[in-house]
């Protein structure tokens, strides 16, 4: 079986500066797999670079064995991946439900007149959409907030709201970029039940995080980034025991 | 359990409606404007409206008008040509940001015919105002009597008859002052015969009367042997004539006419003549730029400028003596081109509406009655001469009065009666 | 050789109406490149500075002054209190209407700006009244002739001033320590704080210099056209920002040289095309040049930050 | 008891109507009964007019809201599209060229056209940053009346077209009477506020507020913002052309200097006040701006001038309040961006119904804060 998403070779340069090089990866079907390595590595331009919000200068990105290359943030959202933000970007004077269901949009199916007038299949259309978001909302433990600003929420709530907002669509593959950064223990310790259970929904979770615990208890498999190159890739222990990985986040002669 | 937020939320909304509506209801009655009667009002009023530029660079032509309308009534009740009622002018402005403008104009009269007591309505100022009003007066049967718009199109032929478009047989637009299909001819005219100008570079602001009046004086100066060397046209709002009047200096032009009011720029170009080698060319117009502004903005430049108005000199004439002196006393500012004809219009509507009074038995008559008497208006004796309206509502009175700038004054050369 | 001349002709026009844009163009540009905000109230600042070099020209009996030396003098102190009251102002807007928005969303402080443009131009409606206002002519009437082309000593005078002060500006901006702040604080504002550049104040001073020089334009371009008018500075203003946009806005160079071009377009359309369509061409160059490259001829592309 | 009874819905009303509970019916029925009700209680036309023309006021601000309330995008000359509106309308009922097409269907081409027009300025401007948006179609706002003026062998040049026909309905002829027009933009105004409030709840308007909030995040659910932005940008036109077909007829002549840079401003000025993006606030926002305008500036000249008379106070004659209500505008668009950036009215309404549901102390520390994207009642 091939793998859900596959990078080939992909490069990103900015001007002289390399930021991703000649990198090859897969995420296989229904697994978790973490991207890591120090700040500045290219883990974020990985991201970007497979939502479309830059072209690789070189290489090949592929979901499901088709080219996303040169496709729309949009249409990669189409194609069915979804992401989070490092820094969260939600939709603040929205509510928490408009949320979710913004999420749904690339599913659904209303014009404008069928807006305007409410026109019966709009209709159904809608509770049905708004349903499935309630469900959202309950999985990730916000339902009761469901009509509440997004803004108001507090952080780490908001975290989970940027991830039932990608969810919404059932994506093939989640992007989640950083979701622990900001959160206290227990909230991590929530954070790693989601994710898990997020992978037993069918969904294949790519991670970018910096919480060594959290990665080494959830992940599949682990790709290390530095300097826009991979140096290391494996199973958690493999990777751990790594001595480039430990050189690349600790420094020479550690 | 209510939301108490929502009650107070629903009571808001109750309250700011029922507010609109008191005060709607409270301000009923209140649409009056400012007024000018002889003494205190006493009876019924009946109101002849104003609609004349009154603000910006129109008001030194708006203002001086309604002064003569002004005086009308103020005179017209003191002589109590009708008993129990009182006549007040009541006046709106149609200029917008300092500039006549034919949406204030139509807006206007709409507000003039939504009061009963308006029997008619002296004014518009300029062309392009009366082109947008006169569609309603003739809807509305409401008369309008201007004392100086002058495009031919206004009255006469198929144009006028477009702007008829509810009642096309019937003329509810009228007016005491002549037109430029003999204004426009007069000047040029002046401009070749007495002047001796050959070559003409003609300037107009596009609309109506700038436009009409400079076709029709350039066809005058043509056939009498001048040449049109070149034909522009200025945009309102317009600040900057140097680039294009550059252009004009390349022509070699002996007379610059202008076709426009001093409010589109007529004053400015003549200040800016000078910046572009224009400064010893003589610059022609028509009764647009007769007013005190186009001294105030030509400033040293306004020498070496002549304009027609069509309308009769009022210093020249023995009738308006007690209206000049009058007017001196009332307003303590000197006469413009039309003051004369505005009190002579407001004279007409008034007589007419008394005329009709009296077909009705001293009642307040309608607008109807009024527009009957003013279509047959025979021999009226006036301030400015007797007159009539003929078939097209203009004046059988076809005078046109030729000034010259000089010195920062308009100083008054010849006048010459045109009816046949 | 009449087309000629009158193409040279046409040039020094373009070239004095240049050269009110350019000096309104640089307040643009400067403020813009410092806060990104598009101070829509700059054009009235303009206008203004007309009407204050108005009222103190009318403190001075110039009748009685007969002497050429005596008049520049005078008209340099005029320049000089209209920017420096233009300049106050424009600080006062800024304290009063910008600062308080300074990290609201982009459109708060534009529609602000839209605001204040309307109660300055009111103001000046309530001080000199909706027609326009004559202006002192109290420079001697000379004219030059140059191969042909014949100009007088306000083209020059509008030309020589607008040219000073861009070169002052420029020494001021790249050889003095306040200028240095400024070009710090447009680059990033947070990496200058902590330099301990005082962003306040060079935000304010900022907003001196560009209504200063506004000021400066108002009064040469009511010494050029001899009257003005409470709404001048609209229209006016646009056509000073398509210059800053035209030159790449931020750029104080290319303000200058889009304020040129402008004046330069607006003369050649009058000649060769039609007067009547000189702002059509001008506001259509505006939407060109900000769709097709919106950095300007001399502006760099700066992409947006993800 | 009777509280919950309020809280219903009403299942069988279309249009969405349902939706909104019967509390809220009742008050919209209710305000629109009154509304109603104006051209019988003041019968002086001059004042109907006044209230009708604040209905041009009020769909055009509509229509902005759209494009600057939900999408965020500043669009600083959008008195061209209400030009583009009127002068459609002018040209194919009127003596101009002849032509009298009827008023109704005339509604819906001049929409279609001012439509039109939004896309030919939107498709290649709305990927532009949102202050050079803004100049962009301020340009546009300048070019478009310039045109008008200055093609003067089609359009009349400066003077406009007069004698423009008026609307007749059943064989009853409008006119120049204000009260057909009040109901007219009333009847348009009521089906505006229930398709926008529907819209503004349906997929179509969730994506124009996420654009709104993040066109980023927007883009990456998956969202076409171009094409959104586009719509919104041409939805919002086509107001601004139903709204220039009235004005044309009920005033029966345009001209240029209607459309100018102060006509955009007014509209601005009116969804600002109100609340952007909120309806019920654009609604409050401009009847506020439009009476002003239409009725008491107009009005309080009269009373200073009468006052003036009596009073024997020269000065007051010369007071023209009208010529300064730009001073007025400009201090509403610093006051309200100063210090209530989201306008009137904003929804307590819809908030307080959230609290209500939501159990004391959940842990959510609210803050007062400003309410773009409000509910309407």
């Amino acid at each position: 079986m091939s793998a859900l998403l596959s990078l080939r070779s992909v490069s990103k340069t900015f001007g002289g500066l390399a930021a991703v090089k000649s990198l090859s990866l897969d995420v296989e079907r229904g697994a978790i797999v973490s991207l890591i390595g120090p700040n500045g590595a290219g883990k974020s331009t990985v991201f970007n670079l497979i939502t479309g919000i830059y072209a690789p200068t070189d290489g090949t990105i592929s979901l499901d064995g088709r080219a996303l290359n040169g496709m729309k943030p949009s249409a990669v959202a189409a194609s069915g991946i979804m992401r989070t933000f490092q820094n969260i970007r939600l939709f603040a004077f929205m509510s928490v439900l408009d949320n979710v269901m913004v999420g749904r949009h690339v599913r659904m199916r209303a014009a404008v007149w069928d807006g305007a007038f409410h026109t019966p299949s709009a209709r159904r259309e809608e509770s049905a959409v708004a349903q499935s978001a309630m469900q959202l909302l309950e999985f990730v433990g916000l339902r009761r907030y469901a009509h509440e600003w997004a803004r108001n929420l507090p952080y780490g709530m908001q975290r989970r709201l940027e991830i039932a907002r990608a969810l919404a669509p059932e994506p093939s593959l989640l992007l989640l970029d950083e979701p622990a950064a900001g959160t206290n223990p227990a909230e991590k310790q929530a954070l790693m039940d989601l994710v898990t259970s997020i992978r037993d929904r069918g969904v294949t979770v790519l991670l970018i995080e910096h919480d060594m615990r959290l990665v080494m208890g959830i992940s599949d498999e682990i790709h290390v980034l530095d300097y826009g190159e991979k140096i290391a890739a494996g199973l958690p222990e493999t990777v751990r025991r790594d001595p480039r990985v430990i050189e690349a986040y600790l420094g020479k002669g550690a | 359990m209510q939301p108490p937020i929502r009650v107070r939320f629903t009571a808001f909304v109750g309250a700011v409606f029922l507010a609109a509506l008191g005060s709607a209801a409270c301000s009923r009655g209140t649409g009056g404007s400012s007024s000018a009667n002889g003494g205190p009002a006493s009876g019924t009023v009946i109101k002849s409206g104003v609609d004349l530029p009154l603000s910006g660079s129109d008001a030194s032509d708006g203002v001086p008008t309604e002064n003569g309308a002004k005086l009308a009534v103020i005179d017209a009740n003191k002589q109590h040509l009708m008993a129990g009622y009182t006549f007040v002018a009541d006046v709106l402005d149609d200029a917008v940001n300092g500039v006549h403008s034919p949406n204030q104009g139509a807006k206007n009269i709409q507000s003039f015919a939504s009061d009963g007591a308006v029997l008619g309505v002296v004014g518009p100022f300029n062309s392009n105002v009366a082109k947008a009003e006169i569609p309603l007066s003739n809807n509305l049967g409401l008369a309008l009597i201007s004392p100086a718009t002058t495009n031919p199109d206004l009255t006469k032929g198929p144009p006028a008859l477009q702007l008829r478009t509810t009642n096309p047989s019937s003329i509810t637009f009228f007016r005491v002052c002549a037109t430029d299909d003999i204004q426009g001819p007069a000047g040029a005219d002046y401009a070749g015969k007495v002047l001796k100008l050959r070559r003409a570079y003609l300037l107009d602001d596009n609309e109506t009367y700038g436009r009409g009046v400079s076709d029709q004086w350039a066809r005058q100066f043509i056939a009498d042997g001048g040449s049109v060397v070149g034909h522009d046209h200025i945009t309102k709002g317009q600040q900057d004539f140097h680039a294009l009047l550059t252009r004009a200096g390349g022509l070699h032009p002996d007379v610059v006419f202008y076709g426009g009011t001093t409010s589109t720029g007529g004053g400015l170009v003549r200040k800016q003549m000078a910046d572009s080698g224009l400064g010893g060319t003589a610059y022609f117009g028509a009764d647009g730029i007769r007013n005190d502004e186009f001294l105030k903005v030509a400033g040293t430049s306004a020498s070496d400028v002549y304009a027609t108005v069509a309308a009769i000199n009022a210093d020249k004439l023995a009738a308006a003596k007690t209206f000049l002196s009058e007017y001196q006393d009332q307003f303590h500012q000197p006469v413009g081109s039309y003051s004369a004809n505005a009190y002579a219009a407001t004279m007409v509507v008034v007589h007419a509406i008394v005329d009709a009074a009296k077909a009705a038995g001293g009642k307040m008559p309608d607008r109807a009655a009024v527009l009957e008497k003013l279509k047959t208006t025979k021999g009226f004796p006036s301030i400015i001469g007797s007159f009539s309206f003929d078939r097209n509502g203009d004046t059988t009175n076809k005078i046109i009065s030729i000034y010259e700038a000089k010195n920062g004054a308009w100083m008054f050369l010849t006048q010459q009666n045109y009816a046949k | 050789m009449a087309d000629i001349h009158q193409f040279f002709q046409q040039l020094i026009n373009g070239v004095a109406l240049g050269g009110v844009y350019a000096l309104i163009a640089l307040g643009y540009t400067m403020v813009y490149g410092i806060i990104e905000l598009i101070n829509f109230a700059h054009g009235d600042v303009y206008t203004l500075g007309s009407f204050f070099s108005l009222s103190i020209l009318g403190l001075i009996p110039l009748s009685h002054i007969a002497s050429g030396p005596a008049l520049g003098l005078i008209a340099l102190v005029v320049i000089l209190a209209a920017a420096l009251l233009c300049g106050i102002v424009g600080v006062l807007v800024e304290r009063l209407a910008y600062r308080r928005l300074r990290n609201a969303p982009r459109l708060a402080p534009l529609i602000t700006a839209i605001g204040v443009s309307l109660i300055l131009e009111n103001i000046m409606q309530l001080w000199k009244g909706n027609s326009e206002v004559p202006f002192p002519q109290f420079l001697p009437d000379r004219w030059h002739i140059v191969g042909g082309v014949k100009f007088d000593d306000r083209a020059v005078l509008v030309v020589a001033v607008s040219v000073a002060f861009m070169i002052a500006l420029n020494l001021f901006v790249f050889r003095t320590r306040l200028g240095k702040a400024m070009r710090a604080t447009a680059q990033d504002r947070d990496a200058a704080q902590l330099m301990g550049i005082n962003i306040n104040s060079t935000i304010a001073w900022t907003f001196f210099i560009g209504s200063a020089l506004a000021g400066v334009a108002g009064f040469i371009s009511g010494m050029y056209y001899g009257t003005t008018f409470f709404l001048n500075g609209y229209q006016a203003g646009l056509k000073a920002f398509t210059a800053a946009v035209l030159g790449g806005i931020g750029n104080i160079t290319g303000a200058m040289l889009g304020g040129f071009l402008i004046g330069i377009v607006e003369a050649m359309t009058s000649q060769y095309i039609s007067d009547q369509w000189t702002s059509v061409v001008v506001f259509s160059i505006l939407i060109l040049i900000l769709v097709f490259r919106p950095s300007g001829l001399l502006g760099e592309q700066v992409p947006e930050k993800v | 008891m009777l509280g919950g009874a309020l809280r219903r819905r009403v299942r069988w009303l279309p249009f969405g109507l349902s939706d909104a509970p019967l509390s809220r019916l009742l008050v919209g029925v209710a305000v629109v009964i009154v509304l109603a009700m104006i051209p019988m209680l003041d019968r002086n036309s001059s004042h109907i007019s006044a209230f009708a023309d604040t209905g041009y006021v009020m769909i055009l601000a509509f229509g902005l809201n759209i494009i600057v309330g939900y999408t965020g995008l500043l669009a600083l000359g959008f008195a061209a599209f209400f030009a583009i509106g009127s002068y459609t309308y002018a040209f194919l009922a009127s003596p101009q060229y002849g032509v009298h097409l009827s008023f109704w269907p005339m509604l819906l081409v001049s929409a279609a056209v001012a439509a039109i027009f939004g896309l030919l300025l939107g498709a290649p401007t709305l990927r532009l940053r949102g202050d050079y948006l803004a100049i962009v179609t301020l340009g546009f706002g300048e070019i478009v009346p310039q045109v008008f003026q200055n093609l003067d062998k089609y359009t009349g040049g400066p003077d406009g077209i007069a004698g423009i026909d008026q609307p007749r309905l059943f064989g009853y002829a409008f006119g120049f009477n204000p009260t057909p027009y009040y109901y007219l933009y009333f009847v348009i105004i009521v089906i505006c506020l229930v398709l926008l409030n529907n819209l503004r709840n349906s997929r179509v308007g969730r994506t124009w507020m996420a654009i709104r909030e993040d066109e980023l995040a927007a883009e990456h659910m998956g969202i076409n913002t171009t094409s959104a932005k586009l719509l919104a940008f041409s939805l919002g036109s086509a107001f601004a052309g139903v709204a220039g077909v009235i004005y044309a007829a009920k005033l029966s002549t345009v001209s240029p200097s209607g459309f100018d840079f102060n006509t955009s401003v007014m509209i601005l000025a009116a969804i600002v006040l109100g609340g952007m993006g909120n309806l019920i606030g654009v609604l409050f926002g401009s009847a506020i701006i439009g009476l002003l305008n239409f009725f008491v500036l107009p009005q309080s000249s009269n009373w200073a001038h009468s006052l003036g008379t009596a009073l024997h106070m020269d000065f007051l004659q010369g007071v023209d309040l009208n010529a300064y209500r730009f001073m007025i505008y400009g201090i509403i668009l610093v006051l309200v961006m100063l210090f209530r950036p989201e306008g009137l009215v904003p929804s307590a309404a819809r908030r307080a119904e959230l609290h209500a549901e939501q159990e004391a102390g959940a842990g959510i520390a609210l803050q007062e804060q400003a309410e773009f994207g409000a509910d309407i009642p």
